[in-house]
């Protein structure tokens, strides 16, 4: 929460958001699974602006060895933002920014993965953001999720992704670029609808207690219906091979 | 099944059979916090400074302030950064070289704790707008590790910032320049203290010991300020949390944290 | 032998004896490049960028603009930098961490094809002599890796650099103030096109796919511009070329270069 | 010797420094050994105003492999900065000095050490710099024997630190921060009491052949002082330990 | 080409160029062999005004093992300034092109080398630029081939270098540091003369086809003449050495 | 015992035995340096340079001059920096990558025995107080390694820039310009010269070889001025020193020191 100056008018007396949104209302969002040639699963999503590829290859093994595990397999994720994909050009350079995001994502699909079922080896989910718009760690996130399923590793559940958030003292849903920079808090929320389990949760801003928990019920709205999304995505993917056949 | 996973089981299995009983491996309640000693002035060279005794985590702040040139978009207010390192003395597995995942996000953790908490008026360290602003550099140096740095830096930061003199500046042909002797107080608004809380099976417990981290399922850092609002979460490990047990979470860091207010607040 | 060496052995074999018949594996002619596709506009935030599809092989290339200031030595030029990563979900093979050499190879060959074919005149992006003038950065991704992805970044490269829209800047108080909604076109004098060329035994193919790639003697990557120059060279593999051979490849370049650069000039 | 420019009076005209001490007296030097909890030994010393922090761990197994030795056990020295702990906040990163002043402790304690007790093996000494006041490495290597010492580490004797110098235009014993910027000479000496041997020394400035031999004179005197308190500070650690029991 | 502006007169109306040579003429060279003591293999080339000294070690095993090759052995390639090598002083750090040069050259050494006649090893070509002055990798290319057949490695042909290029609207030899900056084209060529096959190739700067042609036959003439004193140099060395017998 | 401990134990006994003799393995006194060759102006297009063979090591050094924006506190003084690196073409053993710390103390030893010894008059090299000084950069780079590298990069640094032509630079509009063909002459004020001795067994020989160095015990570098004072020490190895030694040793580097000042002085 940057607190930012600005003259955006983050919530109108309809309350109607600055990019037309309810407040419970997420942005635009489309998953397409199978659109890598090379990779063994992959997912573009398109979460409003944000464009984030998303690549998955393995289980395979690991190098050097001794990083192995011979009673699970590893889970090791790299978010990653291109350097064109921000207002201003970004150093090629990992962020530190980036290295956190990347364990956070990875401590969030973590429960999803069936890991037991491929000891010694590794699956690598690499994030790619091509354009980022806010939420972006929500975004990838939900990528992943349905890269990983379309690289036909096993999971007990998809995680799905959304920010809650407060901007003009109102909790909003899915928090975009503006509300971000100029609102009062960012919520991303990482869950597990079927097994309703939040597996990723950060805080930028200031929270009551009783906003909180609007937050996280919103939140939780919010990943409902981003997990529905990518079921179609990978229903379609499924339907799309069967047709080929 | 590799040595040191059989010995994590069957540490795993003694502490969730004491958990399911109500109880824990070093006595305390669940929702109870180690014992918290703070030491001020520990640095007396840094302009302010503070060991934090968790148990047995040990860290140790110290606060260099100096002034800078603000970055463009931000000329109007002052410079607050917070960094964690674990020294190679504080445990056998600490690392030297290059930051580990785990190390980062120690740090930026720390650093949002207490930036995101609006912990000092930025708007009062400024010398001249966009040209000069006060600095300040809080460096946590982790020198013992029984667990739960988060918390242990977070306190440790929060008594060095809150006790910390600024120097005073005054610009003679567009630069800073050090006024001896003469010392303000920081703008300290609130006093953010994180809580961590870590599932072991369905049990929530706070402030975790080594051996409760190394087997524990999920981790939730939350961090209150003096009015007992949120301010920062981080949520970390292997499994998730329910909406409900993240909602206990939050009244547990509110009511553990207040205690902890409290012994910072006692320690200036 | 190694089994992966026995393999590369097997897909010469077939490669070459295909290619006495005067046939490549996926059907092309010898001087053919793959199909083109070029998406623009595919990051809008961006003031610039395209997607290259070559048969299996994608590129996105993203071109941002921003103020610099300049080297001392040339005050009165724009700076134009270009830069190329392999992400790692492009290919197994592909790695994090610091660029290989092949990396640093393919960001300087396709760095030097746009620079040195004068694409740009430099001297129309100066907002102030040795103050300030126009920076553009046109980054390449790989995203999917079948071969020949000097080529791939050549095309991204020059479609969306093609394709910018220079943002307007005034200089107030000796420094760049952006002035919003307000462009200009990129002064683009001339399209250069690379194309590379694989040696495999005595023959000469033109966009060698990933397996042509793994197998071949040698490779030499010749960029053209409009009139039919050439502009930038790039010799490498473990073998070489004859002075016939590397006219040949010239005519050839000249050749399937020409139909490239229609398939990018249509793209805007 | 920075040979700064100055308005101290580094030697008044009764032979009083600038911070109250004749020219062959040491600054107070407390130490304190075995106090942290995970290292297998460790010191805390204060040396003047510089505060340092010793851990040893090992011996221990060395990763990877092939760095260790089957014929000798290995010793690692690390002499580290805090950020906090000089006038201008440094850099975390480890500077060339830092590098250059592990490599001269390492090879001043080695000669104390019986490293072929426990070959294939490392032992790690960490020295971490909390406040520093001219003299650190001189304060680290004493801090470091002892910690040697408490970790049960097999050894001929402890070395001792103290530097001597030259300043207004006298040899001087235990040079300051003060000495060390406007001082004409600083020359660590790291010595071994028992064995009579010197196994650190260094010199930055200029000494005639006499100056050179007074100064290696009264650093040795130095060194026997911190000497004594060494050996206390490991008695007072021992009776301790013989109370607890 | 930097087409940087300048008052230097490349070529004058007599055809000759700033440095007194005609167009189709190289600067003076001149290499020994074997001028190392501990290098299997060494050579010291002076091109013109560039100075490039090159040592070769092996073949010789290879740490890490896995980057042996089990069916060959591997050449590796370092190309490396001195800091005081160039005009304003450079960075010791590799810059990245120091790195494509460095596998340029690596590349066009390969065919000259019977890599298959020491597998699982490497041969290690270190090249060091002492003074630059146009034309280094073609200097160090000349080099590096004199001092791997010092080394006795089994070599099908020697690689010469030499550069083509343009200048005053001039197909020129030997492109030196003025020309390179104020020139037109610089089109560095490895040849290896017995076997006709040019295993360097790289161009800055804008060429018709013709001038293309032009320059790569008078690229091969200019590489023609740097064989001869290559040969010389190992026929030098080899002849001091049945001296000494 | 490993193969190569073996071996040094057998060489060690060898020197050793000799040693006993009063005899070293190359016919040397016990305080004799080897034969140390000078030539200056190796590279012209530096500003000062020098080759050092001092037997079988040998070590290029090359100055550059260049102006400088000097530190805050130092503004009424030039800058001078020595550096060193050990080129891969020195040794079989010799890395490339980041510097080991025997490089970065090979370094820091060259660059103090120069600082320290106030070899040059830094006040004389200031274009403007504060503003614009003239930095002295000398680098180092070994090209063969035959031990003692510390005494060869000092020879070849006094020598090097003892000999160096300092360009003229004027002020214009704030920026130095340099005055072309325009030199003054470096302000020496004394000769620094190194003088590095090994102690083995009982035994300490000057200028020790790569042999004597691989199996020494302990070694100082005494570095004396032009007057015979000490100027820098640097005390290494796995052993130490009585202080009789070390007053031993400051005699034998300044007899020896006093030979080698000569032959610099007269190499220019």
């Amino acid at each position: 929460m940057g607190g930012r100056d600005t003259d955006i008018v983050l919530l109108d007396e309809n309350g109607i958001r600055c990019d037309g949104r309810k407040v419970n209302e997420t942005r635009k969002v489309t998953i397409k699974a199978g659109v890598l040639k090379n990779a063994n699963g992959s997912a573009y999503i398109e979460f409003g602006d944000n464009k984030i590829l998303v690549g998955v290859y393995g289980p395979r093994d690991v190098h050097p060895k001794h990083m192995s595990d011979t009673d699970t397999g590893i889970l090791r994720c790299r978010y990653h933002m291109a350097p064109f994909s921000v207002g201003e050009r970004k150093n090629p350079a990992p962020s530190r920014r980036e290295v956190e995001i990347s364990k956070v994502i990875k401590e969030a699909l973590e429960p999803a993965v069936m890991l037991k079922e491929f000891p010694r080896t590794a699956v690598d989910v690499y994030m790619e953001v091509l354009q980022a718009d806010g939420g972006t760690r929500c975004a990838a996130l939900t990528g992943a999720s349905v890269a990983l399923a379309d690289a036909g590793i096993p999971m007990r559940d998809l995680v799905a992704g959304c920010a809650a958030g407060k901007a003009a003292d109102a909790v909003i849903l899915d928090v975009n670029n503006e509300e971000d920079q100029a609102g009062q808090a960012d919520l991303p929320i990482g869950y597990m609808p079927n097994l309703k389990k939040i597996t990723l949760l950060q805080l930028d801003g200031i929270l009551t207690p009783e906003e909180y928990k609007q937050c996280i019920e919103i939140g939780i709205d919010g990943c409902n219906q981003v997990y529905e999304i990518q079921k179609k995505a990978l229903q379609d993917k499924f339907f799309a091979n069967g047709e080929k056949q | 099944m590799s040595d040191g996973l059989i010995i994590d089981q069957l540490k795993r299995n003694q502490i969730l059979d004491l958990l399911k009983e109500g109880k824990r491996v070093d006595g305390r309640e669940f929702d109870e916090s180690r014992q918290l000693t703070i030491d001020l002035n520990v640095i007396p060279k840094a302009e302010g400074s503070a060991r934090a005794r968790l148990g047995d985590t040990e860290v140790v702040a110290g606060v260099k302030i100096q002034p800078e040139r603000p970055f463009p978009d931000t000329g109007d207010k002052g410079m607050l950064i917070c960094t964690a390192e674990i020294l190679p003395i504080a445990h056998p597995s600490a690392e030297t070289g290059p930051p580990t995942p785990d190390v980062v996000e120690l740090a930026r953790v720390t650093d949002r704790g207490i930036r995101e908490s609006g912990m000092l008026d930025m708007k009062q360290l400024v010398l001249e707008k966009d040209k000069s602003v006060i600095g300040i550099f809080c460096d946590n140096a982790v020198t013992d590790h029984d667990g739960n740095l988060f918390d242990a830096c977070s306190y440790a930061s929060t008594a060095a910032i809150n006790s910390c003199k600024i120097p005073k500046y005054e610009m003679q042909d567009d630069a800073p320049v050090k006024v001896e002797e003469q010392f303000t107080e920081p703008p300290v608004t609130t006093l953010p203290v994180s809580v961590t809380m870590a599932k072991i099976g369905e049990h929530i417990v706070v402030d975790p010991t080594i051996d409760e981290w190394s087997i524990m399922d999920a981790r939730i850092t939350i961090t209150t300020n003096s009015d007992g609002n949120v301010v920062a979460l981080q949520k970390g490990g292997h499994d998730g949390f329910t909406a409900e047990e993240l909602i206990k979470c939050s009244e547990m860091s509110i009511k553990a944290g207040a205690k902890i207010r409290e012994i910072i607040k006692q320690s200036k």
